[in-house]
């Protein structure tokens, strides 16, 4: 694999860029492995290279049944942050975003992590509590945090409304300064290529079709290109886990949902932070290219069809245009749906299924992107040790049995 | 000199009206009915504006909403918006606009330097640098690619327009007022059916508008344009909408459209009109004739100013009498262009050459052509352009027997406008937003529709027949079948319009036209104008594997422009395919994604903004608080009074002199807010039994008992008080947010599980306005207000309910307590609700009667140990975390929730429960979520035991105190515990009972 | 927007009802029976099938009644949709309904 | 307990109510007098439920879906399968529960005042149906949704009933006294562009 930089772009624009290799090799499926990641999202990508860095484990495959990060790795708003409020959850994506914070150089393609801050805005007395609350918890978990007057809001983000007088007038804010967006294709791009030069073998336009076992263990799946044999295999298909776990004749607590997501047209740096609002439902934030990137809540009925209602999207102008009424001339360029797995306590599902030796990690709901190297990271782990890790042993799927939920609802109001 | 361009005669402008206008500062004239890019054309400004990445000079492609290079910013100060299409601009009287993205100027744009280190800023090279050091890329790179991206610049303003929504119904819609459109609505309308026909351009015609010679039913065709309007105009049930785009075909036909109602008029010049509306339709069928998008050819520097398309050349000297060029080369792989060449020399411009990439060509078009004297060059290309800011010629090669090279001499043609049609793609958006399958056709190298999903069906070009007479028949076709579709009978046999058939000759798809030098090292050849992405960068995107059409799009931005790749994704997908050695539609295609067009922002959100934005709900006294000087709070979607700060007072004095009041003589809470629901039938009361953790069988007529209500988890959803008020009738209470969820859960069991129990649910929150009179001195208000009633203890004792007539008002008064404090609260119907209010006001100014708001509520609450759902709890708290075993009925066999305290996670030890606290300085008040932990210690990350749930300054005390959830909190009781806060201060507490006032209750009972 | 054809009030858009996830999952009858990862089973496993879907909805701004849809997960159409078995099932003939309930002479009929 | 202390309109702030709309060509907006309202919850498949509601109000319920039965002094909705609302002038809703719950016995049933707990505005005029169209999704056109019909539904956010009484056409909004205000409002905006007056009290 050849070294990306500023130097090898000189160096080949001298020869008409003719040179540059494909940034991952596209295999065609052994007859086995000794796992199988079946879902070719970030998530995915980034469980192989771990296995392959952290565990050295490198006979792996990673298939797809489309087009790597085509699921909602490519479909989201590309927030990154960790302030969440339980220690179990706030630890597990405090792990992804500290794996952000140097993924570019690690991967060698720039990922574009922009740490420009996430702001949560408090609309009312019930708002403003449970920002404190989850200010003073992040704090003691050695997680930046901060509570910002609205004043100090105004003047991290001169575009906003602070008036007072108007339907939900902003009373407050958390700040995470650390957290921020990156470019969503890069990281599953950059994953893939890393992943690749271990020797992880990625297969394209492979649909697993069924998921063979052998007395309780699982021993390979049956794909559109044939069977392939798997010592482990790691389900990591959000959007279609239950369709997943139906093949190995499980269930699991998980619904599936649209989020729709919009941007606008591009236009000259207006926003620097990301702002986020549960009370009016709405976040919103400027990408590199210029474009406001907005979303909101997810649509109430289940669906598979990558698309949701145009209702929500009219609320979530509304709402938008409450925070910043100079948006308001500003158009709607593109909006899209991508399918999200929500499970009862808005949090995600990484760990052992009935099956022998087949793993899962889905449920991240609408919170998928910014866990990517953290989720990738632990269940690396978990398949790699046969046991979960610390960080995502409160996140297996008997929680739902014992009872001892981790419930981010508070949390997680407004999909992002 | 204005207008030096303008044709002496033709075009639909009205040449009787001249606009004035400004464009970058100098002032130009045009006509009624010309757009902002006809007008600069007739002006001969050919160059308005930058590129996107290399500032590379743009002029104006097309003449529609396809349009990626001439973006304007319109107006200035509050009116200004970013990224319009000048080509989609109508102009009015004292018009503003601007070119974008250049700077000093669009002549010169220091910007430019970029087109210099092009060969560095391939697809994709930002992926490969910027990494190195880490800090450097939010510090410095980062923030020279946001200001070098981006195109026009926001508001930076409150608009000052207003946006308004409307909702429609029909049996047809049709999407397009072209002449398949028109007669579509034509047969529907002649049925009777309700047809909206929609159309984005001002006028309707379609196509037509810039045609030349076209006759339908042996008339022109814009006399047949005007006689079809008229005759739909006559049609009662016919809406017929210009300058309305259908933007968005959701689920279940229902399709949103745009219409601009104020945007060709001056601005503010129609105060109160709506300046933009969104229809929301539902249509029982639909007929798309949304026509076509000509294709660029690609080749080298094929963006320079006074390249054009054929069709565009064509509508605007036929459209708008305007001469975009005066010596055109026609650049082509088709026949259609051969009109622009026919037209533009009949009105006055030199056609030098047609070059045709075709091998040969000798269709009745081409023998016009050479008929009229032009040259026509086959299997030849366009090699090299000359000229920077604008075209000044081109020369020609002949095409190699592959057509992957170009072979032999140049020859030099001056010309200053390029005139090209790379064929044409159907406008299959919609279709394909509908789910509709597409099918690639290899006759027309373009994607049409092939399998509908919705009640649909495309007609004309929008489908892939671009001949008139195909357009006409299949539009009323179309509308003929739409009609039957929604169930109507068609009058009268079918007329279809008839017009000329012209045969037309095979293209020639030749996706990457050959340059002089191999694609990638000179020249460029655009695929994608906006956001400058050439075929060298398809084809390096190829090359490391970036494969799957959406990997293109996504790697090289082809496609996710403003104008979302109309004109350039057939292109982008073929250069694609040909590095692949694949067939187009093994390689797939792209996902068209609403909205058709950009859509402001504005009308989405319509008429909810302001104080319109949601709705707020206010009590039948809340006119009196208003009066009253009232701090309110959002409490949901409620406006309840905070406090009531008298003169100069602060919060914190006003809501101590409120606490005062009520532990002292008596205050006056407006609890309109609570939800209220009628229960009435045999089995009400075994279905309380069945929601509520606790007894209720055995609760004696008029009297009140508190519930809590949870989820089948076990975690607490909601409390309050229901009262039996007969046999088989109960009124319950619920928490102010709850209300609607409330009754929504009730009625869901009712429905679903237990369809057999006899009760009947209705809300009464609106029903009954409540007072609630707390205080030692409430009897005597009481009294006063209601002089028949006995309001003895023993008459009338905590927890009952008596009826009884308040200030002349029929009125149920309940005797129970949220503040520890003797409390009657009074309901009465909402509409004499502020009658009794001032009447008690009134009867009470003896005793000083005070009204206070939520936040002495809080504070009076929290003293006793009550419990706020959604303070103390937040759906992750038990009953048992709240120390209120009492309330979880053991005898009862089932409730719903309890099955889950039998889970292990129910009974952990790692369980949080409700505790008092006192901070060992009785003037501080600690922060509602301040965190709890086990040692004076400041290290982080630390251990947390719980957090702060309430906190205030309790006047009644004398001093601060909390109520906290905590890990073993009842274990803990006069233990220290330690709250360390942001700054570093470390609060010492002593845990406590959650009950600081009156533990025994004896003023509840006085 | 779905429109979603209410059983009684006839079709109305998506936004007048609300969602009630998978339909024909029945509560218990003696949950205490059940083992913990029965409870588990009922509280929270879902089929969540791609494909046709059986569903509760429930009319909340129109007749506040629940009802079931048969729905595809991809395409969203309604394949189906029908009134739980105990409820009142909506009416066709009005006059039929009311039988003789009313003398027919003080029947006004609907007017303005 | 008649109770004859005049009742407050749900938008005393920004117009008084009135008892009838004058007769006038233009777009017109009131609230009415709050009128006297009950709730009806019965089993219409049951015929003694149907029998004693029927002698108590001298019509036949309504059982159609979205249809209206009156008569000189009361007007029931259909709101749903086993639910009306029956309107009747301001106070007269107390001797009216009475006679129902006597006839009724002990007839599975339910009659509950409502009266206090929705506002009824009145929105007159030619342009009437457009006003409505902008911010509610039913089908108003005269084919489709006629005088002597009714429909629980929504518009700008909030859910009402909505009656039509004539073909003016001429529409009862009724709808929850907390949102009155902003169904006010909100129809106040809506009417501008038509010239919309608010009737006098």
């Amino acid at each position: 694999m050849s070294t990306y930089s500023v130097f090898s772009l000189i160096k080949n624009a001298f020869s008409n860029h003719q040179e540059w290799d494909r940034a991952w090799r596209d295999a065609a499926p052994k007859a086995s492995y000794d796992v199988i990641v079946i879902g070719g999202g970030g998530h995915g990508l980034a469980t192989a290279y771990y296995l392959a860095k952290e565990h050295g484990i490198t006979n792996v495959a990673v298939i797809e049944k489309g087009w790597l990060g085509g699921g909602n790795t490519g479909r989201n708003t590309t927030i990154i942050r960790s302030n969440y409020l339980w220690d179990e959850s706030s630890a597990l994506y405090e792990k992804s975003l500290k794996l952000y914070e140097g993924l570019s150089q690690e991967l060698n393609y720039n990922i574009m992590f922009s740490q420009r801050g996430v702001m949560n805005l408090a609309h009312n007395l019930h708002d403003v509590r449970e920002g404190m609350r989850r200010v003073n918890a992040l704090r003691l978990n050695g997680i930046d945090s901060e509570w910002m007057t609205k004043e100090q809001v105004k003047e991290f983000v001169p575009a906003i409304n602070i008036d007072q007088n108007v339907r939900y007038p902003i009373m407050g804010a958390t700040l995470q300064r650390r957290g921020g967006t990156a470019r969503h294709d890069a990281v599953a791009w950059g994953y893939a290529r890393a992943a690749s030069a271990r020797g992880v073998d990625i297969i394209q336009n492979c649909e697993v079709t069924g998921i063979r076992r052998l007395g309780g263990r699982v021993v390979g799946v049956e794909t559109t290109k044939g069977f392939i044999g798997a010592k482990k295999v790691g389900i990591v298909t959000a959007g279609h886990s239950s369709v997943l776990a139906a093949m190995a004749d499980f269930r699991l607590p998980v619904e599936s949902h649209p989020l729709q997501a919009l941007v606008s047209e591009p236009v000259k740096p207006i926003l620097d932070t990301v702002v986020m609002s549960n009370a009016v439902h709405v976040y919103v934030s400027q990408s590199d290219k210029g474009e406001l990137v907005i979303g909101a809540g997810i649509d109430a009925f289940h669906s598979y069809g990558q698309r949701g209602s145009f209702h929500m999207i009219e609320h979530q102008m509304g709402a938008l245009l409450e925070l910043f009424p100079m948006f308001s001339r500003l158009r709607m360029l593109r909006q899209w749906g991508g399918i999200v797995d929500v499970c009862p306590d808005a949090s995600p599902i990484i760990g052992k299924t009935p099956v022998e030796n087949l793993f899962i990690n889905c449920g991240w709901g609408t919170g998928g992107f910014k866990a990517t190297p953290g989720s990738g990271w632990v269940f690396a782990h978990t398949i790699a040790t046969g046991q979960p890790h610390a960080l995502n042993a409160p996140f297996a799927l008997d929680r739902f049995t014992s009872g001892n939920l981790i419930d981010e609802h508070g949390a997680a109001a407004v999909a992002h | 000199m204005t207008n030096t361009h303008r044709t002496p005669t033709g075009g639909t402008v009205d040449r009787s009206k001249t606009i004035s206008f400004t464009f970058n500062g100098k002032s130009y004239q045009g006509h009624a009915g010309d757009t902002l890019a006809s007008a600069l054309l007739a002006n001969g400004v050919h160059l308005v504006g930058r590129s996107f990445k290399y500032h590379r000079p743009r002029g104006i492609l097309s003449a529609g909403s396809e349009e990626p290079n001439a973006l304007i910013q319109l107006e200035r100060g509050a009116h200004t918006e970013p990224n319009l299409r000048a080509t989609q601009i109508e102009i009015y009287e004292g018009l503003t606009a601007s070119s974008q993205n250049a700077w000093p100027s669009v002549e010169f744009d220091v910007g430019a330097v970029n087109n210099l280190f092009s060969k560095i800023f391939v697809a994709g090279f930002y992926y490969k640098t910027f990494m190195h050091p880490q800090s450097m890329w939010m510090r410095v790179y980062e923030p020279i690619i946001r200001r070098a991206a981006g195109l026009g610049k926001s508001p930076q303003e409150a608009d000052p327009d207003i946006y308004d929504k409307m909702h429609a119904h029909c049996e047809v819609l049709v999407v397009g007022a072209g002449p398949a459109g028109l007669a579509a609505a034509l047969e529907a309308a002649r049925g009777g059916a309700r047809v909206i026909l929609a159309d984005e351009q001002p006028r309707f015609g379609g196509s037509l508008l810039g045609s030349r010679g076209e006759t339908i039913d042996g008339m022109p065709a814009l006399e047949w344009v005007a006689k079809a309007e008229a005759e739909l105009r006559s049609h009662p049930e016919v809406t017929l909408l210009p300058r309305t785009t259908v933007t968005g075909y959701f689920d279940h036909n229902y399709l949103v459209m745009a219409e601009r109602r104020t945007d060709h008029l001056p601005r503010g010049s129609k105060p109160g009109v709506s300046r933009q509306r969104l229809w929301k339709v539902r249509a029982a069928q639909v007929v798309l004739a949304t026509g076509s998008h000509e294709r660029p050819l690609v080749f080298a520097d094929n963006d320079r100013p006074g390249v054009m398309l054929a069709g565009a050349a064509r509508t605007y000297v036929n459209q708008f009498g305007v001469l975009p060029g005066r010596r055109v080369v026609v650049f082509t792989n088709n026949d259609s262009a051969y009109q622009a060449a026919l037209d533009l020399h009949d009105s006055g411009a030199a056609v030098p050459a047609i070059i045709d990439l075709r091998k040969s060509v000798d269709g009745p078009l081409a023998r016009k052509a050479r008929a009229q004297g032009i040259r026509i060059i086959t299997n030849s290309a366009i090699s090299e352009v000359e000229g920077g800011k604008k075209v000044r010629g081109v020369q020609v090669q002949a095409l190699a027997a592959d057509g992957e090279t170009v072979t032999g001499p140049a020859e030099s043609i001056a010309c200053d406008l390029i005139a090209m049609s790379g064929g044409w793609n159907p406008a299959v958006h919609l279709f394909s937003q509908s789910m509709g399958k597409l099918r690639y056709d290899e006759a027309l190298a373009a994607f049409v529709p092939n399998l509908s999903v919705q009640a649909e069906r495309s007609a004309g070009a929008c489908k892939g027949s671009f001949a008139l007479p195909a357009c006409l028949a299949e539009g009323a076709e179309a509308g003929r079948a739409a009609l039957a579709a929604a169930g109507l009978d068609a009058a009268e046999p079918a007329r279809v319009p008839t017009a000329e058939a012209l045969e037309e000759q095979p293209l020639r798809p030749l996706w990457i036209v050959p340059g002089k030098k191999p694609v990638g090292q000179k020249g460029k050849h655009f695929v994608d104008y906006q956001n400058d992405v050439t075929a060298a960068d398809v084809l390096l995107a190829s090359r490391e594997g970036y494969q799957s059409v959406e990997h293109l799009k996504r790697y090289t931005t082809t496609g996710m422009g403003t104008d979302q790749g109309k004109t350039s994704n057939v292109n982008a997908l073929a250069i694609l395919a040909k590095s692949l050695a694949s067939p187009i539609p093994q390689v797939g295609t792209t996902t068209f994604r609403p909205p058709y067009t950009p859509l402001t922002y504005g009308t989405i959100a319509g008429r909810d903004v302001g104080e319109l934005a949601d709705v707020a709900r206010v009590t039948p006294i809340h006119a009196w608080h208003v009066e009253q000087g009232a701090v309110f709070e959002d409490v949901g979607q409620w406006k309840r009074p905070w406090y009531f700060p008298r003169g100069a007072e602060t919060m914190e004095e006003a809501v101590r002199r409120e606490c005062r009041a009520v532990r002292t003589s008596v205050g006056v809470l407006d609890a309109s807010t609570l939800g209220k629901i009628d229960i009435q039938g045999p089995d009400a009361a075994t279905f309380l039994n069945r929601m509520y953790t606790n007894a209720w069988l055995k609760l004696d007529i008029g009297r009140c008992r508190y519930g809590v209500m949870c989820k089948e988890d076990g975690m607490i959803m909601d409390d309050g008080v229901t009262t039996r008020l007969g046999p088989n009738h109960f009124i319950m209470t619920t928490t102010t947010g709850n209300a609607a969820k409330v009754l929504d859960w009730l009625e869901e069991y009712l429905q679903t599980e237990w369809p057999e129990l006899k009760v009947y649910l209705t809300s009464v929150t609106e029903q009954w306005s409540t007072a609630s009179i707390a205080g030692p001195k409430a009897r005597e208000v009481v009294a006063a207000l209601a002089p028949d009633l006995d309001l003895s203890a023993e008459a009338f004792p905590f927890m009952s309910m008596k009826e009884a007539v308040v200030a002349g008002v029929p009125a149920r008064i309940f005797r129970i307590s949220f503040t520890g404090e003797l409390s009657y609260e009074i309901n009465v119907p909402s509409h004499q609700a502020l009658h009794v209010w001032r009447e008690m006001m009134r009867v009470g100014a003896r005793y000083d009667i005070t009204p206070y708001g939520t936040e002495t509520m809080h504070v009076l609450r929290a003293e006793k140990g009550y419990i706020i759902v959604g303070q103390e709890t937040d759906g992750t708290v038990t009953p048992f975390d709240l120390g209120m075993d009492w309330i979880v009925s053991k005898q009862k066999k089932d409730f719903v929730g309890k099955r889950s305290y039998a889970r292990p996670g129910a009974v952990d030890d790692g369980r949080k429960q409700l505790v008092g606290l006192l901070p060992e300085d009785p003037a501080f008040v600690l922060q509602e979520g301040a965190q709890i932990v086990e040692d004076a210690d400041n290290r982080t990350p630390i251990p947390m035991l719980g957090h702060v749930t309430s906190s205030y300054y309790s006047e009644t005390l004398g001093r601060s105190f909390a109520l906290a959830l905590i890990k073993n909190g009842t274990n803990r009781l006069d233990q220290a515990v330690y709250a360390p806060l942001d700054g570093g201060r470390i609060v010492k507490c002593t845990v406590t009972k959650p009950v600081f006032f009156d533990p025994e209750g004896v003023r509840l009972h006085g | 927007m779905l429109l979603i054809n209410c059983p009684w009030c006839g079709p109305r858009d998506e936004t007048e009802f609300s969602y009630g996830g998978e339909a024909h999952r029945v509560r218990p009858a003696d949950p205490s029976a059940l083992t913990d990862e029965q409870w588990a089973d009922f509280l929270f496993m879902r089929t969540n099938p791609k494909g046709a879907h059986k569903e509760r909805w429930v009319h909340s701004h129109g007749c506040r009644r629940w009802f079931n849809v048969e729905r595809h997960t991809v395409t969203h159409q309604i394949l189906n949709v029908y009134p739980p078995a105990s409820a009142p099932q909506p009416v066709q003939d009005i006059e039929a309904a009311n039988g003789d309930a009313a003398p027919a002479s003080s029947q006004k009929g609907a007017r303005s | 307990m008649a109770n004859a202390l005049p009742r407050a309109g749900a938008v005393a702030r920004f117009a008084p109510a009135v008892t009838a709309l004058a007769s006038s060509a233009g777009l017109v907006l009131a609230e009415m007098v709050p009128p006297g309202q009950v709730n009806l919850r019965g089993n219409p498949s049951d015929p003694r439920f149907l029998r004693a509601a029927g002698s108590v109000l001298n019509c036949l319920l309504p059982v159609g879906a979205n249809t209206v039965q009156s008569t000189d002094d009361i007007t029931v909705l259909w709101l749903g399968p086993d639910e009306w609302l029956i309107l009747t002038a301001p106070g007269g809703e107390t001797e009216l529960i009475e006679r129902l719950r006597a006839a009724l016995g002990d007839v599975h049933a339910a009659v509950t005042d409502v009266s206090g707990n929705r506002a009824r505005l009145r929105l007159s005029g030619p342009e009437a149906r457009m006003v409505l169209a902008k911010g509610c999704g039913l089908d108003l056109h005269p084919q489709r949704f006629k005088a002597g019909q009714c429909a629980q539904t929504t518009m700008a956010r909030v859910g009402i009933i909505l009656h039509q009484l004539d073909d003016r056409p001429t529409y009862d909004i009724l709808v929850r006294r907390s949102f009155a205000e902003y169904t006010w409002m909100w129809l106040k905006d809506a009417m501008a562009e038509y010239g919309g007056t608010i009737a006098a009290g």
